[in-house]
């Protein structure tokens, strides 16, 4: 039975795993690095050990020292969280040498989803649709054309060794072919140094819906369900919900059976993500799997009413899955909204800094899962992850107001952050029907950066109130006599109770 | 006694009529306002008027005459103006356009230095590259310069509005 | 159509409204006294108007000057909250008369369910079962004891007059009746001036459980199943739950039946409870209707997945409900636990005063209904009630772990309040095995307000902190050379940033 | 240098042996501590001390020298001393038992004298009833005394320590 568990993360997703730790009475060990040492995860656990200096590569990437801290604090289980070590195979294997439970999956399932051409192949192998195209270098135009007829038009010629959209063409037309490679080829050839190009099948418009699954190790696979991740900017979710406006049961239960049978062809234990990429026919096709919680985990863990970071940690106790696939539904509808330190205004410059005051939305229907407070100072050295809203609602319509009304009334300063912009998307029509896909915030470019205007009476009250507060720090400076007052440490509210005289 | 306070572009001209507890009268650029005004946290503000509640944020910004100020919808830059800020304001009017420092507005890693002292580099042209939040971004120069001084390494942590390399 | 809610209340209810209001897009107003122009309702309502002094019989109370707001401001309805105008029949017509909507039942049954003889009478002849006794006079002895034998043992003797306990006498034996009226009625003229004394059954170990209801304006009434109340303190409930952990199939449905038939008989509208008390065999009796949202309609709200302030909207607007009984399950468990102002070390005594510092907790599962904020001053004249936490989990079991790591990570300083008391009922063995009556509070006061021991460790941190934050105030006040320093209006985040030159 | 520090009824010796920037090396009543101790948010601490990581809310008590302590589940009385504590506390000894005023620890409403200027009252006896909250709170006097004075009427509104009645 795991009693104590270390948790070689930080952020939102660390303070995350801790609570449900509590609730199940183990003991939380934080690691942190130089820059980490007011961070919340260091708080909220039960002990915290220094494990390097600020940047990831020398602090919670270094597996020695995250075992040797395990050691010291005779930590029984480590949790990955996501991102840092969490994909991480060796990390896995090195925690098994060690007798260490990893909280995750086997060496094994990491490595054979973590390499993009060995897992298509497995789910080849495994029945599983992925979108059609050849991994293997394109020999000539011939073959090509034929492969293309094959597969069906549009398609990308891709480079293999690419990257950010270079050495990428779309190809419409099967007379186009022959020009494509060459213009994909000599791109490519500029840009990476190596010519090799590959053909895969275009979406159109496509959709990004995962599957989230829990595995044991006795065999059993569950999965709970559908997360569209379509609101994407610059390849970086944004808002996620749950059911997706797109899917029917139908097509639901067949990628959830796929989903299952996926995980199943890794031998996967724990909690797990297969991404498809969706069009609007409902073609689906696998993408990838992700071995670890997902950032968005949070919206099925509200609509299935499960806590997977428990159920994460019973696998991991080598307990049998609680719920068979019938105990589960889908019941309501959740989104989640991630709010980073970024700046809209400024192309989503991110934004570390001091937070000087927050005001976080409560009541029915909403969690929020962040970490940081009043005071702390988002370091630049980690994502500009700074807290994920999410609600619940009997229907999507209500779950949109919803969000509005708590987004209403998030407010953090000190540092720039992205509320406006998901309060734009909330306004936005293409997302409050539903109908978008992964070019949504790249069609609605115009609609999401534009500004309300202002209107001359706000601007008149800002006015007023900053002169007033002005004028109040005059006032209050005149009757200054005695000369030993100082600012102290305290939360002080009102000026004469602040002041301390020693 | 009336006061001039700049909001974004603009300029108002405000006078305090009267102020009794949290009661104001007060005139902005000749429309008189009644105001119930109070700061409820520090640093924000509940006022209504005409029975409308409003919430207002106030933020320094560098100086006690300066303040970001956030609206439900919108932030302003609101400065109060006396003699000391019109004289400072008057001064900066004179060196118009780019900077000759090349400052990074947030704290960040420098990645890349692409330039050495003595350079001549073109308008638009990349000199360093600073990373924060595993975002890179790129600082360019806006006209044909020549780089005086290089201040900075690569892999040095800097602060935000830090002077990294003096161009002229 | 109801475009604008005048709130004719304060506090965390007046905010809990206000957001349902915002999610269907009906502007609020806010009504506040003297002591509450901070208050966050004031603060979140979209309009605001003064409505008179402090004491709550001077502003809150007032009907005329609510209703002259309600005018002033063109709110269409009005919605009262619980305590203060929201049982009061009188209001309830005014609204009428004026053309403004009352959020809540009409006059008629305000009136029948608010006067316990006419209400009895009105649930015998709905076949709802009450507590056997007599609301008569007791003439003689003999007839009592004729009255007792048909009631059955034991009983009360109870002054008509009475209240605080006094003139109160169980009677457990026949051969009891005679003294027990004897002493019953000497102690009542003393008390109250009045001898006459009744007969009420006698539940040994009461149970406090009560039964949500929605009923529209077409004579549709559902129930959305009970809220367990039995953990009470001087007849305040302090944590509610539900499911009951009491509760069984066949009674829940008869129970519901009951409550929808209660509401019937005095053709409800809107959102009312019924409340039952119900002894060890599940033998339950009506207690009393509240014509009003209560305290704790958030547990409903949780485990059936309506938002009941909205459903009371769409009522006052004439609309049909939206869901019949059968569409309507409870799934999981959910616990709410009211935090007072209160100092439970000196036997609850109030205590307003000054927020000082407030850390929330979030997550998985975990609801706040609050109005209080850092630098909030809690006024003196209202409710100590300063917050709801109410969690969901998928069993009891998991709420209560659930529960305990929210209370765990909640501080709120400044004033007292009564979060530790909490903890100490999560942690009693009676509370966790589900087997409580009203008696609760009472029999296990020795567990409640025992103290943890002391451990040497943690006073020696306490002093190490409180030293070094000393020592830092001094070495901070020697090189104060600068003379024109102040304590500004700011939150300061250390010194340097803290001090303004003017 | 050494100090005094009183937790209640406990008072204990304390003294530094070094700090450099949050990690301090101090000695409480003859034992050592290595701790990393910092201020996280005004008011609030995070120390970790062999690995045990802690929060402290400090509030300070009316004075700079005395602060209420919340740790984990308890609240402490801590007090710093030096000469001028030392001064005022010996001084303090000197009057014990009953004070001469009544007061209530909290802000209120007096619902209720029930007593005149030259009463004698019992020990035992109330002598007035204040409300807040809806809650009504009743103070008595613990021995014979004689009703000095009254400073309140019926109806006031009453802040927290404020003398009411003045006793003898």
């Amino acid at each position: 039975m795991i009693k104590k568990v270390l948790i070689a993360n930080r952020g939102e997703i660390a303070v995350r795993v801790m609570r449900s730790c509590r609730e199940l009475g183990i003991k939380t060990v934080a690691v942190f690095s130089e820059a980490d040492r007011t961070s919340m995860h260091v708080r909220y656990a039960d002990e915290a050990y220094y494990i390097g200096p600020s940047p990831s590569n020398e602090s919670y990437l270094v597996i020695d020292k995250i075992l040797q801290i395990a050691k010291k604090s005779k930590a029984d289980a480590i949790h990955p969280g996501y991102g840092f070590l969490s994909e991480n195979a060796e990390f896995s294997d090195r925690c098994n040498d060690e007798g260490i439970i990893f909280i995750g999956p086997s060496a094994f399932a990491i490595n054979t989803m973590g390499d993009k051409i060995t897992a298509r192949k497995t789910m080849i192998k495994a029945d599983i649709p992925v979108i059609p195209g050849t991994t293997e270098k394109i020999k000539n135009v011939k073959s090509a054309e034929k492969i293309i007829t094959d597969i069906g038009l549009p398609v990308m010629i891709k480079a293999s060794a690419g990257g950010g959209g270079k050495g990428m063409r779309l190809v419409r037309k099967i007379s186009d072919v022959s020009s494509a490679i060459r213009a994909a080829k000599s791109e490519a050839k500029v840009s990476f140094g190596d010519d090799t190009v590959y053909i895969e099948k275009y979406i159109d418009s496509p959709h990004h819906i995962e599957f989230q699954i829990l595995a044991d190790s006795y065999g059993n696979v569950i999965h709970l369900f559908e997360r569209e991740c379509s609101v994407q900017r610059r390849h970086q979710k944004v808002i996620e919900e749950t059911p997706s406006p797109l899917m029917n049961e139908k097509i639901r239960n067949e990628m959830g059976n796929h989903a299952v049978a996926a995980a199943k062809a890794v031998n996967y234990e724990g909690a797990g993500t297969i991404e498809f990429i969706v069009d609007d026919d409902l073609n689906y096709y696998f993408l990838e799997m992700n071995t670890r919680l997902q950032v968005e985990h949070p919206i099925t863990e509200r609509v299935v009413g499960i806590d997977l970071v428990k159920e994460q940690i019973n696998i991991a106790n080598g307990e049998k899955l609680k719920y068979k696939q019938n105990d589960l539904k889908q019941n309501g509808h959740s989104i989640e909204c991630r709010i980073y330190a970024e700046d809209p205004d400024k192309d989503f410059m991110p934004n570390p800094g001091k937070i000087k005051h927050i005001t976080e939305p409560f009541g029915l229907g909403v969690r929020i899962d962040g970490y940081v407070y009043e005071g702390y100072e988002i370091p630049m050295y980690y994502d500009p992850l700074i807290s994920k809203l999410i609600v619940w609602a009997k229907t999507r319509e209500e779950a949109i107001a919803r969000l509005k009304r708590a987004l209403y009334n998030y407010k953090i300063t000190g540092v720039k952050t992205t509320i406006k912009f998901l309060e734009k998307i909330l306004d936005c029509p293409d997302f409050v029907s539903g109908k978008y896909n992964t070019h949504f915030i790249e069609e609605n470019r115009n609609f999401l950066i534009s500004k309300k205007k202002s209107v001359g009476k706000f601007q008149d009250i800002a006015i007023i109130t900053a002169f007033i507060d002005y004028i109040t720090k005059i006032e209050k400076l005149q009757p200054e006599k005695e000369s030993h007052k100082l600012c102290n440490n305290w939360r002080d509210f009102g000026r004469k109770k602040g002041v301390i005289r020693l | 006694m009336s006061f001039e306070v700049n909001l974004n572009d603009r300029t108002a001209n405000v006078e305090l009529l009267n102020r009794k507890g949290n009661k104001v009268k007060i005139v902005v650029d000749g429309k008189k306002y009644d105001v119930d005004i109070v700061m409820v946290e520090n640093g924000v503000y509940s006022i209504i008027h005409n029975g409308i509640s409003y919430n207002i944020e106030l933020i320094e910004n560098n100086s006690s005459k300066k303040y970001i100020v956030n609206t439900l919808y919108e932030s302003f830059d609101v400065e109060i103006v006396d003699a000391e800020s019109k004289y400072l304001k008057n001064r900066k009017k004179d060196d118009s356009g780019e900077k000759n420092t090349i400052s990074s507005p947030m704290p960040g890693k420098v990645v890349k230095i692409l330039v050495k002292i003595g350079d001549k580099v073109k308008a638009g042209e990349t000199v360093i590259i600073v990373s924060a939040m595993k975002m890179e971004s790129e600082y360019k120069v806006k006209k044909n310069r020549l780089i005086k001084n290089i201040l900075v390494k690569e892999g040095d942590i800097i602060d935000g509005h830090q002077p990294l390399i003096i161009i002229e």
